[in-house]
């Protein structure tokens, strides 16, 4: 079977196990969940026999895997749809198809399949106490339609279909935020979700028309991987002064990366966003909808760098790119300290994760950004999935102990090393990678080369990256240290237990990877371990870009700082919140005082965006189009044109018809009759009157007729 | 020789005083005398016009023709003024006004 | 001028104008007197004749009655009709009260005026006529007419129902008796082509019109006959019916006028037939010698005159009905027809020239033919109705007394 | 004067006495005799005017048909129409005026036609061809038989017009008088 019909078939599956579900199977639990994680198996299989032969094929570059289909007739021509299956796109499609497949099956478990339905529970709620969840086969269908749009924007090979992708991935947020609608905060976090990210899905389409204008194409050979278009596009100013064409598209592309991936203006949805069960979350905020948007810069790479070389001063788009990225990163890491909900601090991390990446990309790191992208994916998926399975527990402990705890809150927790060792070694190792403890982890490998990018070109991005670093090794560890080690502050935690193989599972899987996946780019010139295993995926993923990236000469002070960084984070984080008793407040908000309080209520970002632009919309919808534009405008206009259609038509009625049109025709009605009754009086009935009358009247003619003519 | 004018005039008179029969008598019967009388002063009328005006042989066919006439007038008119008596055993005019409003 | 033999009215007439210029009178007082004494004498010598002419009636009725008739007043009763007429004129003219005076008086007066009316246009002799009128066909049959409203004035000013009946019945029979006459007299004014009398006397002179039509002047005869209210057609006044007709309140001189006015005017129809058919005074020699000419006439006359009588004698009275059946459903249609047929003989005999007498004989006969098979037909349909009717009568009274079958 | 316009004078006055008594009588069979007298008189105008045939028609035909049926009505009507009611109907008046307003007309209507004042007969006639001349012209098709067949359909017309409407059976007065 060639490759191309392969990679056609590969988002194939979900679609179908969605409708199957959805029309058909939406009644059995049992039948719904294996459709739907079969069908994913089908899709994982070929990803993987697709990604192998990718890797065997050399010179993926030059001749990817490609095949198209016309589509659309625009004019004459024809607009062409079709797969592309190039370096980076077959590496997302590997760590995609692993975290959806892992995903899947850690969610029937998660949704205690095989347990009986709860009469209380009632859909729209998550269950209370373990039953199976109502909208068990509603879940799957969503997630597999999520599954379906990622796919179809890995392997697609023009805009329009990443963008198709992209949307049905931001319905199937709304859908799966939303999941249990019957809660109101749920409710609201989806509409949040929804509109922030299609703000930036706005700008995003911008972009598309403004590049299909420019090009007339869409398709990713033709714009990036040809010189003279991009050379044309970074030549043309554009229609904002300072900003080449090239620069334009690119930022107005950037900020749909922005929305999707929830960087620094457009970041509020995502915390809110953990509203949804913790499978969504772990699915949709770490592994694939949020790197779909770096996966979209990365792609638009060329573009963006378009017109600039190694070395030379940024462009402003790329300034503002590393700008948003680095201060994101940062950001978001200080808001993490002060977070207690176990997966929100998980969610400000992706966002300063993707900051990370974000950042490499604008000081021109392609290869370290996409590597970041890989091994984040897999060990912030393993972070999610083990709350997930944190929360379970707890639950299961809150329904024990029959006390009304919050399962999320992070001070609840504590000592659950013994009770749930599993989930505790899995998370261990993910925290590990996610604060780059050294040599072992793949996380330490990514930011070892974005830092080392950073320090070579920009020094300012490199500072910040650092201290992001050194705050990310530290809430890690404080979420570590106050979820697992010390003891149960309370008596629910005491009570949890390690929750079952299906959930356990996917765990180990993913650790392994957050570990293997460091070990294909490490660096040559690595002091000790370089020359062991090749640099692979520095040579394949560079593959996709014109002209290869060099290398780095290796420099001692970007891997010592990172090095130092991670282990002091880690350091701090243990000692501070090691022996912290139940009920105690978190020991930084004394310290920190109202800046502490600032980071627990995000910098007011909420309230801000609430204030500047929720409240002006409503009165502008409110007040503003509603009581004065329909009611008073329209309304009015509508009312005075009635009433003055009243006022004229009465009056016509009145002054007119009345008197003049019906008064004529009674007037001739009553003459008539008048004269009628008046003439009746010649008909006597008596011949000789008749005839005098008629002689009068001849005689009086003929006289006329004889006398006066002249 | 009798001019001319002498027979109009009779014939005028005749007319007229045939009129005033018709006009003013109450009996059916002295109504249609005083129409006979009407048409004899045509006819004299008629013949005067042939005699000595320009009507050649015209005058006297239609003195003919109005004999035709005033028979037929005569006989019908006797024949409704009968049919009448029966019914409403009187022939006086103003008694029949069955065709009053 | 010299008394001319054949020519002697001519003379005589104008000898008399001679003797009047002589008295210096104008030329028109002279035509008017002439004219006047002409009326006069004819007048008086027509009333004169009616004494003879009822003397001869009643003495031949007698006669055909097997009775001797008036013998008594002078030789053969000549006389009797004057002792009558002195009777009369010595009766009281009684005036019934109530009777309207003018018409009652003026009634005899039209009815004898009528009669005598009627001699003013027949021609008496080649050149000796009342008044040659082209119309005089047409005036005959007016005055005659004016006879009519006579009777009608005497029955009306009676005021007697029975007169008045009377009258109504008369004047009935006439009116439609009139209608046949005048459409039978039309028939020679057509063959002589104008309705002069003269010119249909002269007409004659080849073939006497009865000759050439007799079913017309057959018609014309009875009709006229009926018109007279005499012999067959007589009820109204007959002895049986209502009185005495229309002139049962006259009496004396008034009743002697209608008296004389009917014998008369029987004997002017048989004169009026004489003219028309027999051809008045046509005769051998009578254009040369004018005299001959009236000789004929009166002998012509008389002779009709005889058959009136005779038919009186030996003809029964028919019924009203019949009477007016008879006219209307036979007498009119047959008068029109032989209009028509003498119309379309007289055509013929101009387009092709044929012998008229043949044509016209030959078209009479035909006409004869078709209406005796018509009155066979109607007889033999009457009897066999009259049959079945008696037949039914008798089988009725069989039938009572038989049961049915 | 010559003695025609005397004779003719005469006639003239005496005809025209008896029209006004026609229509002054009171008693309708003075009335109906009156008016035989006048057409008469008329007879004997056409004389006058050489229109001998007319005289003769208009005798025939008037006298004795027409007037004798008046007289006939008259009879059979005399019961209800006694003497002594009114003769003469409300507005005699304004008959009168009319008449005689109509009369005046005429006469200024002569006055004013020159045609009228002629004085002689224009010419002398022969009795016998105007005869022929009258009958041809009657049946002439280019002349005047329209105008002739018309006057027979009329008559026709009439004769059985005036039977139906007095035909004794079905009328309702002899069912009302046998009932």
């Amino acid at each position: 079977m060639q490759p191309e019909l392969l990679t056609w078939l590969i988002p194939l599956p979900p679609i179908l196990a969605f409708f199957l579900i959805v029309l058909w199977a939406n009644r059995n639990n049992r039948l719904s969940h294996t459709l739907a994680v079969g069908a994913m198996l089908i899709s994982w299989g070929l990803a993987m026999t697709v990604f192998g032969m990718a890797i065997t094929s050399e010179h993926l570059g030059q001749h990817p895997i490609v095949s198209s289909v016309p589509w659309l007739q625009t004019g004459e021509t024809y607009f062409n749809v079709g797969v592309l299956i190039d370096p980076l796109s077959a590496v997302t499609l590997f760590f995609v198809a692993w975290t959806c497949l892992a995903i899947f099956v850690y969610s029937t478990g998660y949704h205690n399949f095989g347990k009986k339905r709860d009469p209380e529970d009632r859909a729209g709620l998550p269950p209370k106490a373990g039953g199976i969840e109502p909208m068990y086969a509603r879940f799957f269908a969503f997630i597999s339609l999520f599954a379906f749009g990622m796919l179809t924007l890995v392997i697609s090979d023009n805009l329009l279909l990443l963008f198709i992708g992209w949307e049905i991935m931001g319905l199937c947020s709304y859908l799966l935020i939303g999941f249990w609608y019957g809660k109101d905060s749920a409710k609201r976090a989806m509409i949040k979700a929804f509109i922030t990210t299609r703000v930036g899905d706005v700008f995003m389409l911008l972009g598309l028309a403004y590049l299909y204008t420019e090009t007339g194409t869409l398709n990713f050979r033709q714009i990036l991987f040809n010189d003279e278009v991009l050379h044309t596009l970074a030549a043309t100013p554009s229609v904002i002064a300072g900003f080449s064409t090239a620069g334009l598209i690119g930022l107005l592309l950037f900020m749909g990366t922005v929305g999707k991936s929830a960087q620094w203006p457009l970041h509020v949805w995502l915390p809110d966003a953990m509203e949804g069960p913790t499978p969504v979350s772990a699915m949709i905020h770490a592994a694939t909808m949020v790197s779909a948007g770096v996966y979209l810069v990365l792609r638009f790479f060329p573009l963006l760098t378009a017109g600039w070389h190694e070395g030379m001063p940024l462009t402003p788009t790329l300034t503002t790119v590393a700008f948003i990225g680095a201060f994101t990163a940062l950001f978001a890491a200080t808001i993490a300290l002060a977070q207690n909900d176990i997966k929100r601090v998980l969610a400000y991390s992706t966002i300063s994760q993707l900051g990370y990446m974000v950042a490499a990309v604008g000081i021109g790191a392609y290869v370290a950004g996409a590597f970041h992208l890989i091994t984040h994916a897999f060990f912030k998926a393993l972070l999610f999935l083990g709350s997930g399975s944190v929360i379970h527990g707890m639950e299961h402990g809150v329904h024990a102990s029959q006390e009304h705890t919050d399962a999320q809150n992070m001070f609840n927790m504590g000592g659950l090393r013994r009770k749930m060792p599993r989930t505790f070694w899995t998370f261990l190792i993910g925290g590990f990678a996610l604060s780059g403890f050294p040599l072992l982890t793949a996380g330490f490998w990514s930011k070892d080369e974005i830092l080392a990018d950073a320090f070579a070109n920009h020094q300012a991005v490199f500072i910040v990256l650092a201290l992001a670093a050194f705050l990310t090794a530290f809430y890690t560890m404080r979420q570590i240290t106050l979820t697992f080690l010390g003891k149960p502050r309370t008596p629910a935690a005491g009570q949890a237990h390690e929750s079952v193989w299906s959930m356990t599972v996917p765990l180990l899987v993913l650790a392994i990877f957050a570990v293997a996946a460091g070990w294909i780019g490490i660096p040559e010139e690595f002091p000790v371990l370089g020359g062991l295993l090749p640099n692979w995926f520095h040579e394949f993923v560079g593959g996709t870009l014109l002209e290869h990236p060099r290398a780095l000469p290796f420099n001692a002070v970007p891997l010592l700082t990172s090095v130092s960084v991670a282990l002091t984070g880690l350091l701090l984080g243990w000692l501070v919140y090691r022996r912290l008793p139940s009920g105690a407040a978190d020991p930084l908000s004394r310290p920190l005082g109202p800046i502490y309080r600032l980071l627990q209520n995000k910098y007011y970002f909420d309230e801000l965006y609430d204030l500047l632009f929720v409240r002006p919309a409503y009165w502008f919808a409110e007040t503003f189009v509603y009581r004065w534009l329909d009611r008073g405008v329209i309304d009015g206009v509508l009312h005075a044109v009635g009433r003055t259609a009243l006022r004229l038509g009465s009056f016509l009625r009145n002054a007119i018809d009345l008197p003049i049109v019906n008064g004529l025709g009674d007037a001739v009605g009553e003459g008539v009759k008048r004269a009628g009754r008046r003439f009746r009086l010649i008909q006597t009935g008596r011949v000789q009157e008749y005839l005098v009358i008629g002689l009068l009247f001849t005689s009086l003619l003929l006289s006329y007729v004889i006398f006066f003519q002249p | 020789m009798i001019p001319l004018s002498w027979y109009i005039i009779f014939a005028a008179i005749l007319f007229c005083v045939g009129l005033y029969g018709a006009l003013a008598r109450r009996n059916a019967l002295a109504i249609l005398m005083g129409i006979e009388l009407m048409l004899n002063a045509a006819n004299v009328n008629l013949v005067a016009f042939w005699r000595y005006g320009t009507l050649a042989i015209r005058g006297q066919v239609f003195a003919l023709i109005v004999f035709a006439v005033a028979a037929a007038e005569a006989a019908v008119g006797l024949a409704l003024i009968i049919s009448i008596y029966r019914r409403r055993t009187t022939i006086a005019v103003e008694d029949i006004d069955m065709m009053k409003w | 001028m010299p008394f001319d033999i054949n020519d002697p009215f001519v003379w005589f007439g104008e000898w008399f104008r001679g003797l009047l210029e002589n008295l210096g009178l104008a030329p028109g007082a002279v035509e008017f007197i002439q004219t006047l004494l002409g009326a006069f004498v004819l007048g008086t010598a027509a009333l004169v004749a009616t004494f003879f002419l009822i003397w001869a009636e009643r003495k031949l009725v007698a006669r055909i009655q097997d009775r001797l008739g008036p013998n008594r007043v002078g030789p053969y009763g000549i006389f009797q009709t004057f002792a009558d007429a002195l009777k009369l004129v010595t009766k009281e003219l009684i005036t019934p009260t109530g009777a309207d005076i003018v018409p009652y008086n003026l009634a005899p007066l039209l009815a004898v005026m009528s009669v005598v009316g009627v001699w003013a246009v027949i021609p008496l002799a080649p050149r000796l006529t009342g008044s040659d009128i082209n119309v005089g066909v047409l005036y005959a049959v007016s005055i005659g007419a004016v006879g009519t409203l006579g009777i009608m004035l005497a029955g009306m000013s009676s005021n007697n129902k029975y007169a008045l009946l009377g009258a109504f019945r008369t004047v009935a029979q006439m009116l439609s008796y009139a209608v046949p006459m005048v459409l039978a007299l039309l028939v020679p004014v057509l063959l002589a082509g104008s309705m002069g009398m003269v010119q249909i006397t002269e007409a004659q002179h080849a073939y006497w019109f009865i000759v050439l039509t007799p079913f017309a002047a057959l018609i014309f005869f009875i009709s006229s006959i009926a018109e007279v209210g005499r012999a067959p057609f007589d009820l109204l006044e007959a002895e049986s019916e209502i009185v005495a007709g229309f002139n049962i309140e006259y009496s004396g001189l008034r009743f002697g006028m209608f008296f004389v006015a009917e014998f008369l005017h029987a004997f002017t129809i048989s004169a009026l037939t004489a003219t028309l058919f027999l051809g008045g005074w046509q005769g051998p020699g009578a254009s040369e010698y004018p005299l001959l000419g009236l000789l004929y006439f009166f002998v012509k006359t008389t002779a009709v005159y005889f058959v009136v009588i005779w038919i009186r004698g030996s003809f029964p009275r028919v019924r009203i009905d019949q009477m007016n059946s008879l006219n209307w459903k036979l007498f009119t249609p047959i008068a029109l027809a032989a209009l028509m047929f003498t119309a379309v003989a007289e055509k013929m005999v101009t387009e092709f020239s044929l012998n008229r007498m043949l044509v016209h004989l030959g078209s009479n006969l035909l006409l004869f033919a078709i209406v005796l098979t018509a009155l066979r037909s109607y007889a033999r349909a009457r009897r066999r109705e009259q049959e079945g009717l008696a037949l039914r009568k008798s089988n009725l009274q069989t039938g009572s007394s038989q049961t049915q079958p | 004067m010559t003695s025609l316009q005397l004779v003719f004078l005469l006639i003239a006055a005496g005809t025209v006495f008896a029209a006004l008594m026609v229509v002054l009588s009171k008693h309708l069979v003075h009335a109906a005799l009156w008016l035989i007298l006048v057409l008469a008189g008329i007879a004997v105008l056409f004389v006058l005017l050489n229109a001998g045939f007319l005289a003769v028609v208009q005798v025939a035909v008037y006298i004795d048909a027409i007037a004798i049926l008046i007289i006939i009505v008259v009879m059979l009507t005399q019961r209800a129409m006694g003497p002594t009611k009114m003769h003469v109907n409300r507005n005699w008046g304004v008959a009168l005026l009319t008449a005689i307003v109509l009369f005046a007309g005429l006469l200024a209507l002569f006055n004013q036609m020159p045609a009228l004042q002629s004085q002689a007969p224009p010419f002398a006639l022969d009795a016998e061809i105007l005869l022929d001349d009258l009958g041809l012209s009657l049946v002439d098709t280019d002349r005047y038989i329209i105008p002739f067949e018309v006057a027979s359909v009329l008559l026709l017309a009439a004769l059985i017009g005036s039977i139906m409407i007095a035909w004794p059976r079905g009328s309702a007065s002899e069912e009302e008088r046998e009932t």
